[in-house]
């Protein structure tokens, strides 16, 4: 039992810091937030060069060897930073499924391209009828000589507009939320009857709804074994949560500094805001939240990375926190700020808007607490 | 004691039912279910509509042209205001600075500026808050400097809704800096927006919208009879105003009739296994909103019946408006809830009429959060809830 | 639509609160609470002259022809002096049945008695398995001539131990918890077969369990119809429960007024404790949960004395608002009392436990809310 | 970073289950699990076993006697503590007094007192708080007057517990009341309580119980070599007492033994239709205390990681203390719902030996209000919640 990063990790996250603090201030995010792609090709390529997107794969498929941990420490700090780049997408999403049912070939033509940084990759993890079941999928993938034809819609296809492979879970047996029959393509962007309605989201980021009209794919489109998909999609929606959870105490913790930054600074009737004793209670109420965020995202996520018999109940308990007393604690951060908190040109704002798009993501509390309850 | 409307509130009920069915402009109600934002000339349009009817000062008294109406009539009022989605008229002129005028002013300013308050002739906006005030509005820096004939302002407002489409603002301003006390040599004037030397800034919130403005004053002279009451009273003046405003900031009708339109989506829901409404978790916070609510509408009920009819409302309302805006946060909230994914697409525009892309989820799903993120400011504006409390405190426990 | 008392509710009201401030002191209560029977046999006496025990009668029993309306205005001052007098057992229950489905007959014999203060009686409403459902009743009565023979248990039986008359309700027919095949009978405490388990309870009360053998009544021990008897007990539990709600709602405002007045007058680092800010708020907290349950008291009390459509809502949402936020007023009270809160000899420890047993009867918040979101 | 025990954490495991397992008493273990509190010798005789195995001074360096184990090691052995549902050893001397005792004491205090409190040959009690002075410590009151070779103790104290048993208690006691800060002048005495003078009331707490006391000491004399430390410096050392105190407070293994039995219990639950266990809302509130019992887990086990062995805890160890206190009475109140009825009846000799009336409800059942009762102490004793939050503010935030 350890809580200490390793020499390795402990020179990510410091080259993660410098980073930010060097790179990417708020005026910076914000900007690439509003440019045409929605982040920062430079950016993502520095994260390439770095190495950055290589980290959770394996030395044999050329990557950095980590783990869960090792995202964990990155988006943690990506969450400090607000970051715009699509680090889940390309690396936690598509490069989770990649590196789990990818063959020799799929890896060398999709995975080395994504960990260069060549290639914008994504993953169509739910269903406009599916709310949070990733098994609800109504997308059916017909056997059509060797190829595929795809028909269906996914929704909130992160960076889905500028991907240029979305890999496609569609069903293949079985029923509309069955785990079994689900098969896994990999579909370029381009192949015809693909559309891609492209659209920003509240948090300063940008998805994308897919109409899929007899998208025709080759047999080598197959990712892992036909019918037998949901185990790589169900464990890397795991990682996934894991690490926007990560993000999202990275979120909690800088929301926590700058409030109570803001209440030493900010004056009223006289004296510092950070002064009066119901707002320094309630301040201390949103360190607690940070500690037992902080607290419980390493217990998940090392019980993840071990592999141990309550990984599931693990990242339900972190989603659950993060969604309630996590936006709480947002949503607290805000109404200390008074008037400014709620205002566009405030960090403050961004922060709570990211916030409150991660709880909504892969099952809110209320979904993951009703797991934790059977 | 009895819950039930007696024969000749049913009737009344009935009547101000048909005028909402008849009166209410259609191009207005299908935007508004559209959850699009009326226009100005919109919210104009609506107030004369109602002034025409009679029913524009619905807390005035009978006298500057108000209805007279009990408590019930005006819970009943705004029960069927809420079912018909009806916008809430703006209310800086009917609902502040007309109760400030017809309480406070002089002959002369109640005849020119009361009517035209009542028929919307006049869009009025708020200088209360200063940038570095929040809610410490006692420490206001704009001053106001009796020169001759006028008093010349100088100084910037801030957090003025609306302000970008008024013609006057009602402010508070230092006409004394000479004093014990900083409550004191505060005035309460009127100043037209066209004066030169005015100028509004934007404010965009968090959601994207421009609603607030800076209001900035360089040398504005102000002709001395737009000063309300005495010189130096416009703390008192102010905190009248503000008890009127907490008192009709809970919104309970509009929050009444969000829930059941919540209630009706859930049932309809197109996202997951099956509809919404057989999640139990989420009707069970839906009904403990519900409840919250129903005990609200009868507190505020309490409250009314205990205020005689034009009086303004004691510092009780401060519960009101706290427990409004939680209720309503709440509210917000569950919307968000019911959307899931579809929280998350921002496309403002895509209920416009000359929207020409592919629609992203319903309607009630996308404005959710961007609901949820526009009334965070609830509980902070119009005195935040923390000061409400602190008032609560001092004023109904004598802490 | 009017929430003021009558003049006949505010004499009641009035003579209640004279009785409790000259007669009722905590002490009295305490000596009372401790004594053989639980409660003041006098007291009981004066309850009965001052026509108390025949408010929610009809004239045609020699009642006062009240409704929940003027139950509630008594029973909110009952919570506020912390009463032991067996109000509920007697009238709202044991006179709850009676009222609807006794005969002629059997009103002359037990509701007469009940009135006039010579008989004690209660209602055993529940069963050890029952939770909180009251169809789920497992005691049986078998026709047996023209007598009926009970076999059973009951469970928590208000006042159990000095009641004369029990009125017991029974399976006829039907599985155990249908709402139909209930049957009531009215059982006089000697009979044969019926063992009575008096004890305290955690809120100085009494209560008894019951162990029903071969208990063999007459025929004029039914209660209404046979098989007939859930409409009647279902009502009666419905103004049960919102008569204890009336009761809560005085505790709740027992409760804030202590605390406010303690604040002002407790000491701590050279100033009253209630000049703190973060106490403040709290205690505007403990204000606004009285204003809303007692307007949510006034709202329920209303819609089930006038019978509309809601009633059932009713009963659960006030129930619930007691359940929860009236608990945690009652926590806060004890908390902000400090060490004295938690002491026996303070009476606000008794109020807060009289609070909780509340919280437990007739289904716990959770309860409710589920009926509410049904 | 690793969650799981090293081959040497394993091993440690296993020898703490084996000693739980082997010596703890069984008409102890019979008991405990009947909900019964232990007789003062039961402690004794415990602690006494706990000595022989050289495990009393698990927090306590290893030169005056103690373990010198890892905190994870103290993890391990909390965790199987409880899980044995042995009791907590009596803390007034191991965990209070001691420390101060070995950090601060005279060579001839360690060699007098230490290894009496290892050894649990003397039974101490605490004398900090003071009817008045609640929360706020530096308003004690009681004197201590040097006269001669020793001091004339005046004053009571309060909120003693298991005073009624104690040989000896300590003290925060006023040495000089002429002083510019209320916490100078403090001084640290220790009291052997057969001394003339010294007087026992009991105060009943709300659930019925003898657990607390208020001493009394008139002209009570202590002999000047009682004093720990130096005279004056009193609060320094009660402060450091009272961190050690709050770091133990939160009772993170006890509770997650608390839910672990209640998972089990409401599996078999006779009340109601289905057992408990198929009731989703009581499961899910039991999930939300889980989640955030195993975050304190690990904001424990990364506080402990963060002080080194034998050093005092800083002020961090409030959050413990608030969060640990929190999730305890959530638990009571847990157990509460899942008893239902049989939360009510009032019975609290029924588990004892001669108890010959018929039985009421299930024990956890019945002993659940009380406990929830009794538990409320929880964040009032040891520094209240309130002062625990002002001292994070203040030490922690910089506010």
């Amino acid at each position: 039992m350890d809580f200490s990063l390793n020499e390795v990790q402990g020179m990510l996250a410091d080259s993660i810091e410098k980073f930010i603090d060097n790179e990417y201030a708020f005026d910076t995010r914000q900007k690439y937030a509003a440019s045409e792609a929605g982040f920062s090709a430079d950016v993502w390529n520095t994260f390439a060069e770095l190495g950055w997107t290589t980290v959770p794969f394996s030395e044999d498929d050329g990557g950095f060897n980590g783990d869960q941990i090792d995202v964990m420490v990155m988006m943690q700090r990506f969450g400090r930073g607000l970051l715009v780049e699509p680090y889940l997408a390309n690396i936690v999403l598509a490069g989770g499924i990649l590196k789990r049912v990818g063959s020799a070939a799929q890896k060398q033509q999709w995975l080395q391209a994504i960990m260069s940084g060549e290639l914008q990759a994504t993953l169509a993890f739910t269903e406009p009828q599916a709310r949070y079941d990733i098994a609800n999928i109504a997308t059916t993938a017909a056997a059509n000589g060797a190829d595929w034809v795809l028909n269906g819609q996914k929704g909130l296809v992160f960076n889905g507009g500028t991907s240029d492979l979305i890999i496609v879970p569609a069903r293949t047996s079985g029923k509309q939320d069955d785990d079994s029959g689900i098969t896994l393509f990999a579909v370029p962007a381009d192949t015809a009857g693909l559309s891609i309605n492209a659209y920003h989201t509240v948090d300063g980021l940008r998805a994308a709804d897919l109409t899929l009209s007899d998208v025709r794919v080759s047999g080598d489109a197959v990712l892992g074994g036909i019918d037998d998909g949901f185990a790589a999609l169900d464990e890397t929606v795991d990682d996934a949560t894991l690490a926007i959870c990560a993000e999202a105490v990275g979120i909690l913790q800088v929301l926590k500094d700058k409030t109570v930054e803001f209440s030493k600074s900010r004056s009223q009737f006289g004296v510092p805001i950070g002064s009066f004793q119901a707002l320094q209670h309630r301040m201390v109420d949103m360190l607690t939240v940070c500690e037992q965020a902080q607290s419980l995202l390493l217990w998940a996520t090392m019980t993840v990375a071990e592999g141990g018999a309550e990984a599931k109940r693990a990242v339900s308990s972190i989603k659950y926190l993060v969604g309630t007393s996590g936006q709480t604690l947002g949503e607290e951060a805000v109404q200390l700020h008074g008037g400014m908190g709620v205002t566009w040109d405030l960090d403050v704002a961004h922060y709570f808007k990211r916030l409150t798009a991660i709880s909504q993501l892969f099952g809110n509390a209320d979904w993951h607490l009703d797991k934790l309850a059977a | 004691m009895h819950v039930t409307f007696s024969p000749e509130e049913l009737a009344f009920q009935e009547q101000v039912r048909a005028f909402f069915r008849d009166e209410f402009p259609e191009d207005m109600r299908q935007k508004r279910d559209k959850g699009m934002e009326l226009d100005p000339e919109d919210q104009v349009r609506w107030q004369q509509l109602l002034n025409k009817k009679g029913w524009a000062g619905i807390n005035w008294p009978v006298e500057y042209g108000g209805t007279g109406w009990t408590p019930v009539q005006k819970y009943i009022y705004a029960t069927e205001e809420a079912n018909a989605n009806a916008p809430l008229v703006v209310p800086f002129g009917l609902s502040m600075v007309g109760p400030v005028i017809y309480t406070f002013g002089s002959i002369e300013q109640k005849q020119r500026f009361l009517p035209d308050i009542l028929a919307s002739n006049v869009w009025w906006c708020q200088g209360y808050s200063e940038p570095g005030s929040g809610s410490d509005l006692a420490s206001l820096k704009t001053r106001a400097d009796l020169v001759g004939d006028h008093f010349v302002v100088n100084g910037t407002k801030t957090w003025t809704t609306l302000g970008q489409h008024a013609d006057w603002i009602f402010c508070l301003v230092r006409t004394n800096t000479d004093v014990a006390r900083r409550q004191e040599g505060i005035s309460f004037i009127l100043i037209d927006m066209k004066s030169p030397g005015v100028s509004v800034t934007p404010i965009i919130l968090l959601d994207g919208v421009h609603e607030v403005n800076e209001i900035h004053f360089e040398n504005v002279e102000v002709p001395v009879e737009n000063l309300v009451g005495e010189e130096g009273k416009g703390w008192t003046y102010g905190k009248v105003l503000l008890q009127h405003e907490r008192a009709n900031i809970a919104g309970v009708a509009r929050s009444r009739y969000r829930l059941r339109r919540l209630r009706q989506q859930v049932k309809s829901s197109v996202r997951g296994a099956a509809p919404l409404s057989g999640d139990k978790n989420f009707m069970r916070r839906l009904a403990a909103v519900e409840v919250e609510l129903k005990a609200l509408e009868y507190t505020e009920l309490r409250t009314l019946a205990a205020v005689s009819s034009g009086k303004a409302p004691g510092p009780e309302s401060s519960i009101l408006k706290v427990k409004g805006t939680e209720i309503q946060q709440a509210i917000d909230m569950l919307y968000v809830q019911a959307a899931g994914y579809y929280a998350l697409p921002y496309v403002p525009d895509q209920y416009k009429p000359d929207f020409a892309d592919q629609h992203v989820g319903e309607e009630a799903e996308t404005q959710s959060s961007l609901r949820y993120f526009n009334n965070r400011k609830a509980s902070i504006y119009g005195g935040s809830n923390e000061i409400q409390k602190n008032i609560i405190a001092k004023h109904v426990l004598g802490l």
